[in-house]
């Protein structure tokens, strides 16, 4: 398991080089020189000149790249070109909404799509399991901004049941908790269906495997069948594409965030983005990655704890 | 091994085609038909839009649908119904450019490290780090490099498609390598190419179409989200994200000018999911995700 | 959900790129700067009539030249240190660029022709021009001319505004957020209000969130549902439904000058050429773009000037071309600009084109469509390039395009020529490189303004230049309504420079 | 005159994460023009990976295989596919042999084309010969194999293999995964074959019976090594080595009377990832000494050759299995076969 | 009272191909303390046989005729309840893939204890454990308290063979059903795996049903054996009878089909053709196509399961040959 698992994070270590130096790359080709920005658009030649050494612009790529990764390593990210806050402060401030706004979506949708996935695939091709699946495809299909404007336009609007302008505070305050149930549902309500139908594959493979037929000849009960011979194993397949399916959730999130002005990476991406704030760009792109290869990684072990075939090789 | 194996009938009726089994599925024919349908609408946007998809009414502002104006019109006045022919173009093309560049890139390097055991670990270690990348954040890197634009989402689209079809396409040809046929080709003394050609590749077909066609849903998805974003196609263009997103101020006011496009998408996302599903329950029923 | 009793929540579209008056000239900077500091004078309602600021009295010597200011004596700033006279000499000063580090406001030549500012003692100060500058009091009013504290400037260098800020204002500084929230707090000793306002201070509420909310729906459903207490900015399409909702008020103010304009930089390409100017006015149907953009709550414009703005010259509105889509493409003709076969007009090989910039905003963005549509019509084409407020403002001090579309507010015909016109000016905010010596002549003459007949002579001689000439196809006139809940009392529409709520002191939260 | 092929110490280590897979560790053997020799032993033990060593389907780690006197380890891709035309091989599984894209005629035909044997037209003729030689109609070349059933299928991997005329044919199992009836079928195909070409055959099998009845040789293999080569009834009559003995033992005969006589040999096949030190079989051996412990046998003895440290003291085995069969089955096996050949002579 | 007798099973299945009758009519007897051989070739329905006894059948398939009766109590009657209360406690099967059949991510004592804990729910944990752990011991797995929290990843595949032995074994049933238990196994491990059984039947008394395609397996193993094909039994005789005297053409057909270690044969008597899909089952006799013996009768009618001598019988027109 400890090999299994330093063997994974020995695998993450190139991928994250990849980030880190698409990341620097990222920086390279933007068509603006980051001294002009920084200097402003009055600035003389020689402020110019200044600024580019005190970023080291002018030293060879290599070496900007050691002094870029030296920067990461010291949680120096650079600054806004916008407002010269750090961007690691800006990052900061974000990363928790964001992770907030994930596990929210993620607390409800998983273990719907799974109950969905497992109740389709044991009446497999009952009227349950075409009802589940067609919202299933229905939920993979829909886009992100449809579910919200919905949310927005039903929920919030003609309703006035729950609000929808941003973060409404700490999550253990009332109005923490209103305030992301909407962003929340639209977020998981995409990936509900993914989840559903994952599992119902997998508990499909796995009831008709010879082993649940085994726990059945051993006179258990289908409630345990089910549960611990079926849903059990199906759980390792869908772990792993839970977590592939993670990258798709970020999409969604960055959407989301948007639609909900909640105050999360994602929206501070798109907003770096569009205002060509390329230190930020660079910092939600890293960040984002970041948070992608982690989770991924956490899959990979959770995987491995399911699994006593990995856990114990 | 046991003696399972040559249950095999004699004379088994013939296997009814992919095409047949997919007719049987009603979801999946309503679904190919459709399909057709939006092609076709996408193909001769020009010749059925009713209205120029760019022209501006200014005494009919957000107007709901009515005779006049089929989908209604949206916050310029633009006759929505013509704007999501055109969009539905634009996506289309936005969709299979990317699937193709990404496609045809990722095949070739499943195949090479499927084939060529010595690359496999080089390649598929790529993949692996390709894949670390969610598709939105090449979208989001490529928009802020390039500046936002179709072709920067096209491009994403391409980047993050191509470690998806590499796995599958490895993962299928994986299989096939082991098969004893591709043994017995070497054996026979054929060449790499005439293997990977005549031996591999036409027997790792049913992965690859299922997944194009689930893959072309997922694209199509990303890149209207991204046009949403504001970081795709950039007005006045017609492209179906980007109207949801410029109608969605209007939402209170005049619902259809984003629920229209967004319908659009979800339809045509839809449609090429359950065509997906249905083409691999028909090709091959191992295939399911 | 409610809002804390103590806390007024504010909503706007953007947020600005920093909060320094003078180094910022954006509405989303004015509007929370002026709750963040004070000015030598304030600005009535009626936005003509100047009252006491800051100084609560002032004299004007006979050539006009030396203003003589009276500080209160009871001002401190929200760190608490009093407020004098070398406090407002080094605003001033920072203002127009004299100190150093220099910081070069976009809108120094507002403080007039500055000869001197200077501390007579702690409380007096002596504002001396060159030239005899009429509107200077008015200008006064202004953002810009907020008094700053130099120890907090110079400490925080580049951030300030940004990281932190220190003013006399009846709210100060607690946090920032970008592109978020803003949270400002009560000014607890302050009782300095202008007179323009119910209460001099200080203000009744604790906190006061300005929130970003890009959304217009999002903003609209939250005013409604009482997420958020206040805003002005609620797309006019939506004003009629919001007006008949009774959980909420408004507030409209008559006298406000703020237009949407399209400038042409007359020494590009295919923009120099006066027909294509001229065709380009008569291809915009403004009065369908007030209504399709503005759901009729803005009026149509033809002149540069507003009707109601003093020394409006009628006679000019005449001579802006009129919507007329066949005269414009008769002008063409005539001018020689063929119709090529894509649809877009030729001429010497050249292509009727132009590149337009404008800030990424819904307005901008739908009126460009329009606009654009428009223009094909009769053969011009128009590219758009639109840029999120934190660049565009970069971006429209280049000489990258060809015209581009803008609003700005002003006071006076005076003050709105002044602004665009001077060759001085060049090249930001006249983006239109407008360079005539007439003109400055002209202006130099309406800004002495020693007699008012003289000051209208001038600016009517401009506004018919202009008119004739057309670098500046003026596109509507908005109208400002400031939205609030029930739960709020006080949010007045005020409108200088644009911006609805003045100082905040009447807010009151009653529900 | 050298033999058809010979393998010396040949091996093949597969690298894994904790040393290497001891596949196949050191075969030698020869095969005689003609000749059947089986390979027999366990699964896992490198019956297959052998095979693909013969064919240089895969590089070996050391050693030599020698056809026709020619090292063909060392050939060059030109002189490799000349060898392939002279070496072919038949696979177990007979639903992954065929490409199921192909039409069986295409299949057939396909070597034929690769080595540029006559026009298109002869290669159709022959193809259509090479159906009727395995039992199959001319009519079945326009068809997909999933048209057929497992013994069909193997038909035409036996006809896709002669086509290039190859001296020698490898069988990985080739029946192993069929039905008892379809077995017989198959091994009789065979055996008429290579009667009539006079092939020479490596067929590999963990099927005794089968390999009586095939083969002319015996080689036993164990974790990678040959433990025992003799005659086949040299073999059966006089196993020398434990495993052997072993093997012969477990086989359970289809014979009531015998009920009872299996005598298990204890303890699992060990890993070939870390195979027991000297002898390989010791950790199951009943014989086993410190000798065998710590030291690899090596293998003794000519014609019958065997790798055991106590070869020549082991207590003799007793009597080979003798079969009893009744007399009314014998009739009526005798009558089943003469109404068979009558059935088939007349359709 | 005979111990379990199927009388005229029918099990269909709904196909895309229409219903096929995998079982058509089977009857067969197992006493205590017996081993009932059941020997046919691929897809005769061997497994689903089996499955319809202990009612496991997967969805399209369905028992829609006959009886199964466990000490006289019709199995088929019982409540879905019920039923599990008779599967591992009375009856109980182990499947020919040890490598699949057990569960890779509970430990081998965990799914022993599972099977105990199903049928007395009263046992404690650690009566549980002392219990999982003798049986271990009692199918000869070495270190059983050691293995009892191994995986069965960890195991080869003898030794998992075993662990499902085990399992079966832990509520002492008196039935075992073993579908081809050693098929997927190597000859040596395959005489340990037949010795287990063989002894354990010894020490219980309890009956078995032996499932192969392995002719010398029943010789090993079986006391009767019935021959399928295709469907229905076609013969039926105590094993050494079977062997002495054989009567089908089918069972003849086996017979001839496998090389014999005692025999020099130049050529083997295969039986012609290949086992049709049930969808394809002639009418009459099924083995008449590949029968060198069938007449114009065989095609006409099914024939039936008759007594061709004292305690044998064969389903042929022929019998006695
Ligand atoms: N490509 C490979 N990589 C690693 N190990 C391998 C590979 N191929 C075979 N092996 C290992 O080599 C050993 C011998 O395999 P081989 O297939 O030759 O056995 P075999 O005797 O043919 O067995 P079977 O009867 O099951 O076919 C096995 O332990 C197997 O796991
Ligand atoms: N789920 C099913 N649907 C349709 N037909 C089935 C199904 N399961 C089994 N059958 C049919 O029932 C017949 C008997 O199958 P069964 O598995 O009992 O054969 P078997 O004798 O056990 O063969 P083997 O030796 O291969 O295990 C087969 O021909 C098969 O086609
Ligand atoms: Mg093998
Ligand atoms: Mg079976």
């Amino acid at each position: 398991m400890a090999k299994y698992a330093l063997q994974r994070l020995a695998l993450a270590i190139p991928v994250l080089l990849g980030v880190l130096l698409v990341g620097f790359f990222l920086m390279q080709v933007v068509p603006t020189d980051p001294a002009i920005i920084r200097a402003g658009p009055q600035a003389t030649q020689d402020v110019v000149e200044a600024i580019r050494e005190e970023l080291g612009l002018n030293k060879p790529l290599w070496q900007q790249f050691g002094l870029y990764m030296w920067r990461l390593f010291q949680g120096d990210l650079g600054v806004s070109i916008i407002n010269n806050v750090a961007v690691t402060q800006e990052l900061g401030d974000t990363i928790g909404p964001t992770l907030e706004l994930m596990v929210a979506s993620l607390f409800w949708s998983i273990p719907l799509g799974i109950l969905m996935g497992t109740l389709a695939a044991y009446w497999r091709g009952s009227l349950i399991d075409r009802g589940i699946m067609a919202i299933s495809v229905a939920g993979v299909s829909v886009p992100v901004f449809f579910i919200g404007l919905l949310m927005i336009w039903l929920l919030g609007f003609q309703w006035q049941l729950l609000p929808f302008t941003g973060r409404g505070g700490p999550l253990w305050t009332m109005d923490g908790i209103m305030a992301i149930i909407l962003p929340a549902l639209t977020l998981g309500g995409v990936f509900v269906g993914p989840v559903a139908r994952m599992t119902r594959t997998a508990v499909v493979d796995m009831l008709s495997a010879d082993h649940v037929r085994t726990a059945r000849a051993k006179g258990l009960n289908e409630f345990l069948v089910v549960l611990r011979h079926a849903l059990r194993n199906a759980l390792i397949p869908v772990i792993t594409l839970i977590g592939l399916q993670i990258g798709f959730l970020l999409g969604g999130a960055v959407v989301t965030e948007t639609i909900f002005s909640w105050p999360g990476v994602g929206r501070l991406a798109v907003g770096a983005i569009l205002s060509s704030d390329f230190p930020m760009a660079q910092g939600t792109i890293i960040v984002l990655s970041l948070g992608f290869i982690l989770i991924n990684l956490a899959v990979d072990l959770l995987y491995a704890v399911l699994d006593p075939r990995v856990r114990l090789s | 091994m046991s003696a399972t194996a040559s249950a095999g009938p004699v004379t088994a009726p013939r296997r009814p085609s992919a095409f047949r089994m997919l007719m049987k599925d009603t979801g999946a024919a309503i679904a190919l038909v459709f399909v057709v349908l939006i092609v076709l609408a996408a193909v001769f946007a020009p010749w059925l839009a009713p209205k120029d998809p760019y022209e501006t009414d200014l005494m009919s502002i957000m107007s709901p649908p009515s005779a006049d104006y089929w989908f209604g019109t949206d916050g310029q006045g633009r006759d929505i119904f013509a704007r999501t022919l055109y969009g539905l173009q634009v996506t289309l093309f936005m969709g299979l450019t990317s699937l193709i560049i990404g496609g045809v890139l990722g095949a070739l390097v499943g195949f090479l490290a499927a084939y060529y055991k010595r690359l496999d670990g080089l390649l598929m270690r790529f993949m692996d780090i390709l894949l670390s990348f969610p598709a939105i954040l090449f979208g989001l890197a490529l928009a802020a490099i390039f500046g936002p634009g179709l072709t920067s989402v096209i491009i994403a689209l391409s980047i993050a498609t191509i470690p998806l079809m590499a796995r599958i396409v490895r993962g299928a040809a994986v299989v096939v390598m082991g098969l004893d046929y591709i043994e017995a080709a070497r054996a026979v003394g054929m060449t790499d190419k005439r293997i990977m050609l005549r031996h591999l590749a036409p027997n790792c077909l049913s992965p690859i179409f299922v997944f194009a066609t689930l893959r072309l849903g997922q694209v199509i998805l990303l890149g209207s989200a991204l046009s949403f974003l504001g970081l795709g196609a950039q007005p006045p263009v017609a492209e179906l994200g980007a109207m949801a997103s410029q109608g969605r101020n209007f939402l209170f006011i005049a619902p259809h000018i984003s629920v229209v496009p967004s319908i659009a998408i979800f339809a045509v996302v839809l449609a090429f999911n359950v065509l997906g599903d249905a083409l691999r329950d028909a090709l091959d029923p191992r295939l399911r995700i | 959900q409610q809002q804390p009793r103590n806390q007024i929540t504010i909503m706007r579209e953007i947020d600005s790129d920093r909060y320094d008056p003078h180094r910022t000239t954006a509405l989303a900077g004015g509007e929370v700067l002026t709750m963040l500091s004070d000015t030598l004078v304030s600005m009535d309602f009626d936005m003509r009539t100047i009252r006491p600021g800051l100084a609560e009295r002032w004299e004007v010597s006979p050539d006009g030249k030396t203003y003589t200011f009276h500080l209160r004596r009871d001002v401190t700033f929200c760190d608490g240190r009093a407020l004098t006279a070398d406090d407002v000499v080094y605003s001033i000063n920072r203002w127009i660029g004299r100190t150093t580090p220099r910081v070069v406001s976009p809108v120094a030549w507002r403080a007039g022709n500055v000869k001197e500012v200077r501390a007579v003692d702690p409380y007096t100060v002596e504002y001396e021009l060159n030239e005899p500058f009429g509107e200077l009091l008015s200008q006064l009013t202004q953002f810009f001319g907020s008094i700053v504290d130099r120890a907090t400037v110079e400490r925080l260098g580049d951030n300030f505004g940004v990281q932190g800020f220190n003013g006399t204002g009846p709210y100060c500084w607690a946090s920032w957020t970008p592109r978020s929230e803003l949270v400002l707090t009560r000014h607890p000793t302050y009782r300095w209000g202008p007179p323009v306002l119910q209460n001099r201070g200080p203000a009744h509420v604790e906190r006061v969130v300005w929130r970003v909310i890009p959304e217009a729906a999002a903003r609209v459903a939250a005013l409604q549902a009482g997420q958020a207490d206040i805003t002005q900015y609620i797309p006019e399409a939506f004003w009629d439904g919001m007006r008949r909702v009774p959980t909420l008020r408004t507030s409209n103010q008559e006298n406000y000058f703020w237009d949407v304009f399209m400038g042409f930089k007359v020494d590009k390409p295919v923009v120099s050429d006066l027909a294509i100017r001229r065709a380009a006015h008569m291809a915009v149907d403004r009065v369908g773009l007030a209504r399709a953009i503005w759901s009729g709550h803005a009026t149509p414009a033809r002149n540069i000037v507003n009707p109601n703005a003093l020394d409006y010259d009628a006679q000019s509105d005449a001579m802006v071309p009129n919507y007329d889509p066949a005269a414009a493409r008769r002008t063409l003709d005539e001018a020689g600009w063929r119709m090529g076969p894509d649809g877009v007009r030729v001429k010497d090989g050249q292509r009727a084109t132009f590149l337009m910039y404008a800030i990424n905003n819904l307005a901008n963005q739908r009126a460009a469509e329009i606009i654009q549509q428009g223009l094909r019509q009769v053969g011009i084409e128009m590219r758009v390039q639109l840029f999120d407020a934190t660049v565009a403002w970069g971006r429209l001090a280049t000489q990258e395009f060809d015209a581009y579309i803008l609003s700005y507010p002003y006071i006076s015909a005076t003050d709105a020529l002044s602004l665009y016109w001077h060759s001085r000016n060049r090249p930001s905010p006249n983006r239109m490189n407008w360079n005539d010596p007439q003109t400055d002549a002209w202006l130099e003459e309406a800004r002495r303004g020693l007699t008012p007949e003289a000051r209208a002579t001038a600016t009517a001689n401009i506004q018919r230049r202009l008119a004739e000439q057309a670098p500046w196809l003026t596109l509507a006139r908005n109208q400002l309504t400031v939205f609030a809940t029930q739960r709020v009392e006080g949010a007045r529409a005020h409108g200088l420079y644009g911006i609805g709520i003045y100082r905040g002191l009447d807010l009151r939260v009653v529900r | 005159m050298t033999h058809l092929l010979e393998v010396v110490d040949i091996a093949k280590h597969y690298p894994s994460g904790k040393g290497a897979v001891k596949a196949v560790d050191g075969v030698s053997f020869t095969l005689e023009r003609g000749e059947t020799l089986a390979l027999v032993g366990e699964s896992g033990c490198g019956k297959s990976t052998t095979a693909r060593l013969v064919l240089r389907l895969i590089e070996r780690s050391r050693g030599t295989v020698r056809f026709n006197g020619e090292d063909i380890t060392a050939l060059s891709p030109g002189a490799l596919r000349r060898f392939r035309r002279n070496a072919q091989i038949i696979f177990q599984d007979p639903y992954a042999s065929l490409n199921p894209r192909l039409r069986v005629g295409e299949a057939i035909m396909e070597p034929m084309e690769v080595h540029g044997i006559g026009t298109p037209a002869e290669r159709r003729k022959r193809m259509e010969e090479l159906l009727g030689l395995v039992g199959l109609a001319p009519y079945h070349a326009a068809r997909y194999p999933h048209e057929f059933s497992g013994g069909q299928r193997q038909r035409i991997g036996i006809a896709r293999a002669l086509a290039v005329q190859p001296e020698l044919v490898v069988c990985d199992e080739p029946v192993s995964a069929l039905d008892v009836s379809i077995q017989a079928q198959v091994v009789n195909l065979l055996k008429d074959l290579q009667a009539r070409f006079g092939l020479s055959f490596l067929f590999i099998a963990h099927d005794l019976a089968v390999v009586k009845h095939m083969a002319d040789r015996i080689a036993v293999m164990y974790l990678g090594r040959i433990v025992e080569v003799a005659q086949t009834n040299e073999l059966f009559a006089n196993p020398r080595h434990p495993y052997t003995r072993a093997l012969l033992a477990a086989i359970p005969h289809p014979d009531p009377a015998r009920r009872g006589h299996v005598k298990p040999l204890g303890g699992d096949l060990p890993s070939p990832l870390n195979p027991p030190p000297g002898c390989h079989f010791h950790t199951r051996c009943p014989f086993a000494t410190e000798i065998c412990r710590s030291q690899d046998p090596v293998a003794t003895g000519g014609a019958h050759s065997v790798a055991c440290h106590h070869a020549d003291t082991l207590p003799p085995m007793g009597a080979a299995y003798e079969g009893h069969i009744s007399e009314a089955a014998r009739r009526r096996l005798a009558r089943y076969a003469e109404a068979s050949a009558a059935r088939s002579l007349a359709g | 009272m005979t111990l379990l007798s199927v009388e005229n099973l029918v099990t269909s299945f709904k196909t895309s191909a229409g219903e096929v009758r995998a079982v058509d009519g089977v009857s067969i007897a197992v006493e205590r303390g017996q081993t009932l051989g059941i020997v046919g070739e691929s897809g005769c329905g061997k497994s689903v046989l089996s499955l319809s006894i202990m009612q496991l059948l997967a969805h399209p398939g369905r028992v829609v005729e006959g009886k199964v009766l466990l000490e006289g109590r019709n199995l088929l009657d019982l409540s879905a309840r019920q039923m599990r209360a008779v599967r591992g406690r009375e009856i109980a099967m182990i499947f020919q893939e040890p490598m699949t059949s057990l569960n890779p991510v509970h430990s081998i004592g965990y799914q022993i204890t599972e099977a105990m804990r199903a049928h007395e729910p009263s046992l404690s944990a650690a009566e549980l454990r002392n219990r999982a752990v003798a049986v271990l011991d009692r199918v000869r797995i070495p270190s059983a308290a050691r293995r009892f929290d191994e995986y069965p990843h960890q195991l080869s595949g003898g030794m998992r063979q075993r662990v499902m032995i085990a399992m079966a074994l832990a509520c002492k049933p008196k039935l075992l059903i073993a579908d081809e238990p050693t098929t997927a196994l190597d000859v040596t491990v395959q005489a340990q795996i037949l010795e287990l059984l063989r002894e354990l039947q010894a020490e219980n008394g309890m009956g078995i049903i032996l499932i192969t395609h392995d002719l010398g397996v029943i010789a090993e193993m079986a006391d009767r054996v019935s021959v399928m094909y295709a469907g229905r039994v076609v013969e039926r005789s105590s094993s050494a009878e079977l062997f002495d005297d054989p009567q089908h053409p089918y069972t003849l057909g086996l017979l001839g089909s496998i090389p014999r270690v005692d025999e020099e044969k130049d050529r083997l008597t295969a039986i012609e053709g290949a086992v049709p899909p049930p969808f394809a089952w002639p009418p009459g006799c099924r083995f008449a196509p590949r029968c060198p013996f069938s007449i114009e009768a065989c095609t006409q009618a099914p024939p039936a399961l008759r007594e061709v001598a004292p305690d044998h019988a064969a389903a042929c027109l022929e019998a006695p040959l």
